[in-house]
């Protein structure tokens, strides 16, 4: 029997539903422009990165593992993707440089994923390496300049429409979409899902978890990409400090949305809510108006949400019995 | 021999853990239709032995050869499509997949496409797990159902496989009665579908009622493949054990025993258990029997204080415990042997010196510091008392054998001297020379005062042990016997559910 | 354990023997670099952006790198912390100073945070300017001024000012800084609140960080357009805030309604100034600022440059000003529609 | 086999190995670098991550991880500022900024021990929370001009050694003698490698791990106050991105992110090996996104040669 309460804790998601739509409804009563289309829309398409990168944690973190470097990722795909395509520099064709930008994410994913899985290092280890190397080569390869000529076929990826919506709010749609049905749907979401589990069973059943392991990472390097290319584009300039600190948000939404850090738990349709609810915060505060000096306890107040979601989610599944009881 | 080529043929197979051989020159038939028992104490190498069969592991000498042909080795896929499958004695679910996932994942039905079949699928589960009797919520993850739900659905799993050759290793071991008897059934329906079928229990009776030939494994030898029409219970066990039962090893009359030490008041905890409250004087000995999941070791954690109980009190000498602290209770002089030596028991990556001083090193240091010298005496002494078989004290503890490891286990709680030792299956996967020793240092314990709880599910060891035997159903103590008129059938009748709702916790 | 003990003690003697092989390299040493710098008297002077990897600093050091090229005696070193924390760069302050530098050049991100270090080369013969932003008066030798804080700061509500139009410019403003804890910002910001007293109808609403991160920087002002729907304009007072603030207020198609000024390198703004976002852009010519820096840097270290000096020559820059102690670049840069195409930086 | 398995030291032969050879390139290149008043100058970087990574490897060691370390520092910093501007003296000043680490600790704690949320998960929210708190009361705010007494705290020296320096050695003599010579030592690899185990052992688990996650706090307070001493400056942004230095720096040093194994050695080593990179590629070369990609190559090249020595796993 699926009580309402059972429903809430046992499926993180709609826990998280619930608060996004109980703080959409108090922020909107407060200040109805909240609400507006306009503005949900342009949250989306700022939550757009977070989700699209999230969709790939997800799966790294229900295998067990973590991916910190995403930000640095970020920063050199969007320092190759500016150099390749400006006209000053290298000026590529952009579906060239996309491709490569593509390419080149999907390739550092692919060097996480070899790393931790032939390399044998945990993953905490290999990212917190990667986050530093590739922080440093972006700011090599920028040298000190902001790459302010961006092509106008490049940046359609960041202010182009389709449909009438946002490309990057459709390219976020349609990746959540595609992981959902790729964990849910496909044999390899389910084996994913199954060595996150049980690591011994899933040896027992002969999945070969470091060719998960491998896809996972790769995948997330590649959304990387995706989410660099949607992103960024939205900008005219690309300068240092791209993707400073993306890893927390993405890493921050995956946990708060129920996945489990130590493997085999969590949805990708709950880093997705989880991922827009936080990002509903920073935009929450400027509209309740609160005056300039609230503005410093902006963080406080998203590190206070942030534990404060994680631990009644904690508590809940701690009360909830393990186990239906003998009488 | 026959003359024609047999179903499966394993010669020679062995398999050495760094250096420790498990499995040595195993080779033994198995023919099509016949259900083939497979026995041997713990650590006999049995696991071992269908791990390899099963390519989950590749041995290190040795074939398989499956209608003639040689079976790739540690190719768990090779291993399926010759129509092998195993169903594994250690937790092979996925707790947070639901059932159909847990059959299916790694040989998933597909829609043309690629993506899952899932109707199929869920047709398919509810089909085998009807066929199973069993009624279960396939909506929930695994860890959310009961301990035997959890288990048909391992078995569902390897039904699914339609092998040939099915491996099953302790499939009884949390099933009820009722369970048990689908599960006989299952067995000869398929063997009457030419399924050969390796079956592995302890359980003599099962053996005997299902099986036609039965090899022996001691100490990762073969003993003898023998039909079971030419062997008799008692020689199968002389077999498995190398010599004459151990129950038989019956110690001498005990003196008058002395005071409670160990008092438990109508200890409770939701759905775990219910209302436990048990004496244990010093010099007893109590066992404590009932079926896997009866609550025995919950009882036991929240008595030592892993996990507090909800209400009741545990006293030791009038003293009540405060609840839910360990350091209190080995304080006063409580030791739980618990039952997973290698998850709780050990910690297997420190050497065995640290391991015996774990529970003890707080009570040797001179002003907070440690004292070498203490700690050498005290590890040589008890290494010396438990005759531990290893190179040194430095050597790490994952090196040892299952049965010096149980030493280990045992021993490291000596040193804290106790006056209440709860032992939790203290002998499971322990060598019969060990046994016969840790039953032998079992009973000196009590005869020197030790006040000691034992939980076992082995009912010969229950026997051979105990003054009284108290026995648990469904987390509530069910009944007690006296050591005179205890029989296995006796605790048996009052260990098995009787209701039709069996559910185990 | 022991022989480990004693492999590891091994080890430890093979270190000390390696410190000894450099030290002992390090007796011969000092002749061969000498050598070196005699011959062309070599000036070590070093310059210390807030923040490496920013457009705008890497101009003043494409200025600074002119300048040594003019000069023959410099040895410049540009270097700084990437991510622009402070104590980073008073560690780079001290160790310059114990590499001998003759003159150390800091635009300092803390003041309070890089004076000990500033003090401590001064006193060990370094000369220290500050350029880009003040430090301390008495951590430094000399201010390289292009313009103070509370230029920038008005010319800031200046420059909205006029954009907004009328005698009295009216309505809800906004500022997007760097970060809540940047030194500069937050003193820009309190001058700028001391300019806006001037105009009273003039009313700063929100004042938000962008973390240095475009992306926020974006999103805020989309925010804070929604939530104030009558804003009126939005300063950008970092050269990463800014184009992000202005990509926003043009996205939303406010271009023309809410107007957006800040400090930012030309290059970067051209865009939006031509199609009317921004009608101006407050800033100095970098490149000459880094250009007059290295010239102050090397007249101070070979004394061409004494305390009490009025004016001194800096190179293709001419006869500057010196006012006490601040060394005057010139006027602050107001860039718009019809001047920002001549520059290029 | 002449190592066994699981023992400490190979790992730290490779820093030492890498260590030396950074130090001969050291002194074929700049000479004046490997002076003895330059290590002793330039030391005085060092010894905040030094202090960190003493509490962290402990954490490490039973495999849990602090990520808040930065963060509390920023929030001691402040408090010590605010109270100091309040024209409270320097002494109970300090004193406070302690306390409010040791309970910022205590509350890590407090969710790791008893509730048993992830540290991973509980410090990644407090290294939001605690920076925000520290922007909130100092709302950006510097605070400065600490008196000369108190400045020696970071500033001056004793006998030729940093003070700094010297309170490290201080510290790490006492947690060397602590984890060598006390049931201590054993009991932190024990919950590193087994926590269940250690549970069943009688080993107070739940209490060390919280006395570790508040002398974490404590020690961020510590070095917030050597910060503040030796820059003459409390403000909220100091610290920033510290936690990643200490872990980078204790792993370096061969102490295993799955707990159980490490030592204090290697993380000195460690330590060491970063703080020499660091300073010679600033000293050297000048330029500072070489460091990142430096610092993050050792790291990868160390930990990845640990693990293609170690012996396989099953």
């Amino acid at each position: 029997m699926t009580t309402l309460r059972d429903l809430l804790t046992r499926q993180r998601e709609y826990g998280v539903l619930a608060l996004l739509l109980l703080t959409l409804a108090v922020v909107g009563a407060i200040n109805p422009a909240f609400l507006k289309i306009g503005n949900l829309r342009d949250m989306l398409v700022q939550d757009a990165p977070v989700v699209i990168v999230a969709c790939g944690m997800t799966l790294v973190v229900v295998l067990g593992e973590i991916d910190i470097s995403v930000g640095s990722q970020m920063a050199l795909l969007a320092t190759v993707l500016g150099l390749l395509t400006s006209p000053s520099h290298a000026h590529w064709p952009v579906a060239t440089a996309v491709a490569a930008a593509l390419g080149l994410g999907t390739l550092l994913g692919l060097i996480n994923g070899l790393l931790v899985t032939f390399g044998r290092m945990p993953s905490i280890i290999v990212t917190l390496g990667m986050l530093t190397v590739l922080r440093g080569v972006s700011l090599a390869l920028l040298n000190g300049q902001d790459i302010t000529d961006l092509p106008v076929g490049l940046r359609v990826f960041g202010i182009g429409t389709f449909l009438g919506l946002p490309i990057s709010l459709c390219t976020a749609l349609v990746v959540v979409g595609l992981t959902v049905a790729l964990a849910r749907e496909t044999p390899l979401g389910r084996r994913i899902y199954a060595a996150g589990s049980n690591p011994e069973a899933a040896r027992l059943a002969g999945l070969p978890t470091p060719r998960l392991k491998l896809f996972a990472f790769t995948l997330t390097g590649f959304l990387t990409a995706v989410a660099t290319i949607v992103h960024q584009t939205q900008f005219s300039v690309i300068q240092a400090g791209v993707g400073q600190g993306f890893e927390l948000l993405v890493v921050t939404a995956v946990v708060v949305g129920g996945t489990s850090i130590s493997g085999g738990r969590g949805t990708i349709l709950g880093s997705f809510l989880s991922a827009l609810m936080l990002g509903m915060v920073g935009s929450m505060l400027i509209f309740l108006r609160l005056g300039v000096s609230a503005t410093y306890w902006e963080r406080a107040i998203q590190g206070a949400f942030i534990l404060v979601a994680v631990l009644a989610d904690h508590l809940a599944r701690q009360r909830r019995p393990r186990r239906e009881a003998a009488p | 021999m026959t003359s024609t080529t047999p179903f499966v043929q394993i010669s020679g197979l062995s398999k050495a853990y760094g250096g420790v051989p498990a499995l040595t020159d195993v080779s033994l038939t198995i023919e099509a239709g016949d259900v083939h028992a497979l026995m041997g104490e713990n650590g006999a190498g049995k696991s071992t032995l269908i791990k390899c069969l099963s390519g989950v592991l590749s041995p290190s000498a040795g074939e398989v050869r499956v209608d003639g042909s040689i079976l790739a080795p540690g190719d768990l896929r090779a291993a399926e499509r010759a129509g092998i499958a195993a169903l594994h004695q250690e937790s092979t679910a996925f707790p947070h997949l639901d059932a159909v996932d847990n059959i299916f994942v790694g040989r998933e039905l597909r829609r043309p496409g690629g993506l899952l079949d899932r109707p199929r699928m869920k047709r398919e589960t509810q089909a085998l797990l009807d066929r199973l009797g069993e009624r279960i919520d396939l909506n929930r993850p695994l860890e959310e159902l009961p301990l035997a739900q959890r288990q048909m659905v391992g078995l569902a799993r390897a039904l699914s496989q339609r092998s040939r050759l099915l491996i099953m290793d302790e499939p009884t071991a949390s099933l009820s009665t009722r369970e048990t008897e689908i599960l006989f059934r299952i067995i000869r329906q398929l063997q009457s579908e030419g399924v050969a079928i390796l079956y592995i229990s302890h359980r003599l009776e099962e053996v005997f009622a299902l099986a036609s030939r039965v090899t022996v494994l001691r100490d990762g030898r073969l003993v003898e493949t023998r039909p079971l029409a030419e062997i008799t219970r008692d020689g199968l066990v002389r077999l498995m054990v190398g010599r004459e039962l151990l129950a038989e090893e019956q110690s001498e009359d005990y003196a008058a025993q002395g005071e409670a030490i160990l008092e438990v008041r109508h200890l409770t905890r939701a759905g775990q258990y219910h209302n436990i409250s048990l004496d244990v004087r010093a010099g007893e000995i109590v066992g404590l029997a009932g079926l896997i999941g009866a609550g025995r070791s919950e009882v036991a954690t929240a008595i030592f204080g892993i996990e507090p109980p909800d209400t009741g009190t545990v006293a030791i000498q009038g003293q009540v415990l405060p609840p839910g602290s360990v350091p209190a209770a080995i304080a006063r002089g409580v030791a739980l042997v618990p039952e997973d030596r290698q998850k709780q028991g050990l910690v297997l990556p420190l050497s065995v010196g640290s391991n015996l001083l774990l529970a003890v090193m707080k009570s040797l240091t001179t002003r907070g510091f440690r004292s070498p010298r203490k700690e050498q005496e005290t590890v040589a002494r008890l290494m010396q008392g438990l005759s531990v078989k290893a190179a040194g004290p430095a050597i790490a503890a994952n090196t040892l054998s299952g049965g010096n490891q149980q030493k280990l286990s045992l021993g490291k709680w000596l040193a804290t001297k106790p006056r209440v030792l709860i032992l939790d299956e203290p002998t499971r996967g322990v060598d019969v020379g060990a046994k016969a020793e840790v039953y032998r240092l079992i009973r000196r314990l009590a005869r020197e005062g030790m006040a000691t709880l034992l939980i076992s599910s082995d009912l010969p060891e229950i026997l051979a042990l105990s003054d009284r035997i108290l026995v648990m159903r469904q987390g509530q103590i069910a009944g007690e016997l006296a050591r005179q008129d205890a029989t296995e059938e006796k605790i048996l009748a009052l260990a098995l559910p009787s209701g039709p709702q069996e559910a185990l916790i | 354990m022991r022989n480990n003990a004693r492999s590891l003690l091994l080890l430890l003697l093979l270190l000390a023997a390696a410190l000894l092989v450099g030290c002992g390299k390090h007796t011969e040493s000092p002749t061969a670099s000498s050598t070196a710098a005699s011959g062309g008297k070599q000036i070590t002077v070093c310059l210390l952006p807030k923040k490496k990897g920013l457009a705008y600093f890497t101009s003043c050091a494409d200025g600074a790198q002119q300048a040594a090229k003019e000069l023959g005696d410099v040895n410049l070193i540009y270097d700084g912390p990437t991510d622009g924390a402070p104590e980073k760069a008073a560690s780079l302050i001290e160790t310059w100073t114990l590499k001998g530098a003759d003159a150390i050049c800091v635009s300092p991100n803390d003041p309070s945070v890089l004076a000990p270090a500033m003090k401590a080369a001064r006193a060990k013969g370094a000369h220290v300017l500050t350029w880009d932003a003040d430090g301390q008066p008495d951590s430094r030798d000399y201010f390289v001024n292009q313009a103070t804080s509370e230029q920038i700061g008005g010319a800031l509500v200046d420059a909205m000012a006029k954009d907004l139009g009328g005698a009295q410019p009216t309505g809800k403003v906004a500022i997007v800084t760097a970060t809540l804890t940047a030194a500069n910002q937050n003193e820009w910001i309190a001058m700028m609140k001391e300019r806006l007293k001037k105009y009273p109808q003039m009313q700063l609403v929100a004042i938000k960080p962008c973390n240095e991160d475009q992306s926020v920087a974006f999103q805020v002002t989309q925010d804070l357009m929604k939530a104030y729907p009558d804003l009126k304009g939005v300063f950008g007072i970092s050269s990463v805030s800014f184009p992000g603030a202005a990509e926003a207020v043009k996205q939303a198609g406010k271009t023309g309604q809410v107007l957006v000024t800040g400090l930012s390198t030309p290059n970067a703004m051209k865009a939006y100034v031509q199609d009317g976002t921004v009608k101006s852009v407050i800033l100095w010519n970098t490149q000459d600022l880094g250009y007059l820096t290295v010239y102050a840097a090397e007249a101070l270290a070979t004394g061409k440059l004494k305390p009490g000096a009025t004016t001194f020559k800096a190179g293709r820059l001419g006869e500057k000003k010196i006012q006490g102690d601040n060394i005057l670049l010139g006027n602050i840069l107001v860039f718009t529609k019809d001047n920002i195409g001549k520059y290029d930086f | 086999m002449k190592l066994p398995r699981g023992l400490p030291g190979r790992q730290e032969l490779v820093l030492l190995g890498l260590l030396i050879g950074l130090l001969l390139l050291a002194g074929r290149l700049a000479p004046d670098f490997l002076t003895a008043r330059a290590q002793i100058e330039l030391s005085t970087h060092v010894w905040e991550l030094a202090l960190l990574a003493l509490p962290m490897t402990l954490i490490i060691l039973t495999a849990g991880i602090d990520l808040s370390v930065g963060s509390t520092m920023a929030l001691c910093a402040v408090v010590f500022g605010l109270t100091f501007h309040a024209g409270w003296p320097v002494a109970l000043d300090a004193a406070l900024a302690l306390a409010v680490g040791a309970a910022a600790g205590a509350l890590n704690g407090v969710f790791v021990a008893f509730v048993r949320v992830h540290p991973l998960i509980v410090t990644l929210a407090t290294l939001a929370a605690y920076r925000g708190i520290a922007e909130g009361i100092s709302l950006g705010v510097p605070y400065s001009g600490f008196p000369p007494s108190f400045a020696f705290l970071g500033q001056g020296s004793v006998g030729g050694i940093p003070v700094p320096g010297l309170l490290f050695l201080v510290a790490l003599a006492a947690v060397a003698v602590i984890v060598k010579f006390t049931p201590l030592g054993l009991t932190l690899s024990a919950i590193g490698y087994n926590e269940t185990a250690s549970r069943f052992s009688g080993l107070a688990v739940t209490r060390i791990k919280l006395w570790l996650y508040t002398g974490s706090g404590l020690t961020a307070g510590v070095a917030a106050l050597l910060f503040a001493a030796r820059r003459n400056t409390a403000k909220a942004d100091i610290g920033t991105g510290m936690e990643l230095d200490v872990i980078t720096a204790v792993v370096l040093g061969g102490t295993s992110i799955f707990g159980g194994r490490g030592t204090l050695l290697g993380t000195v080593l460690g330590v060491l090996l970063i703080h020499e990179t660091r300073e010679f590629v600033s000293w050297e070369w000048s330029r500072d996104e070489l460091n990142l990609i430096v610092t993050g190559s050792l790291l990868l090249v160390s930990v990845l040669a640990d693990s293609l020595l170690s012996p396989k796993k099953r």
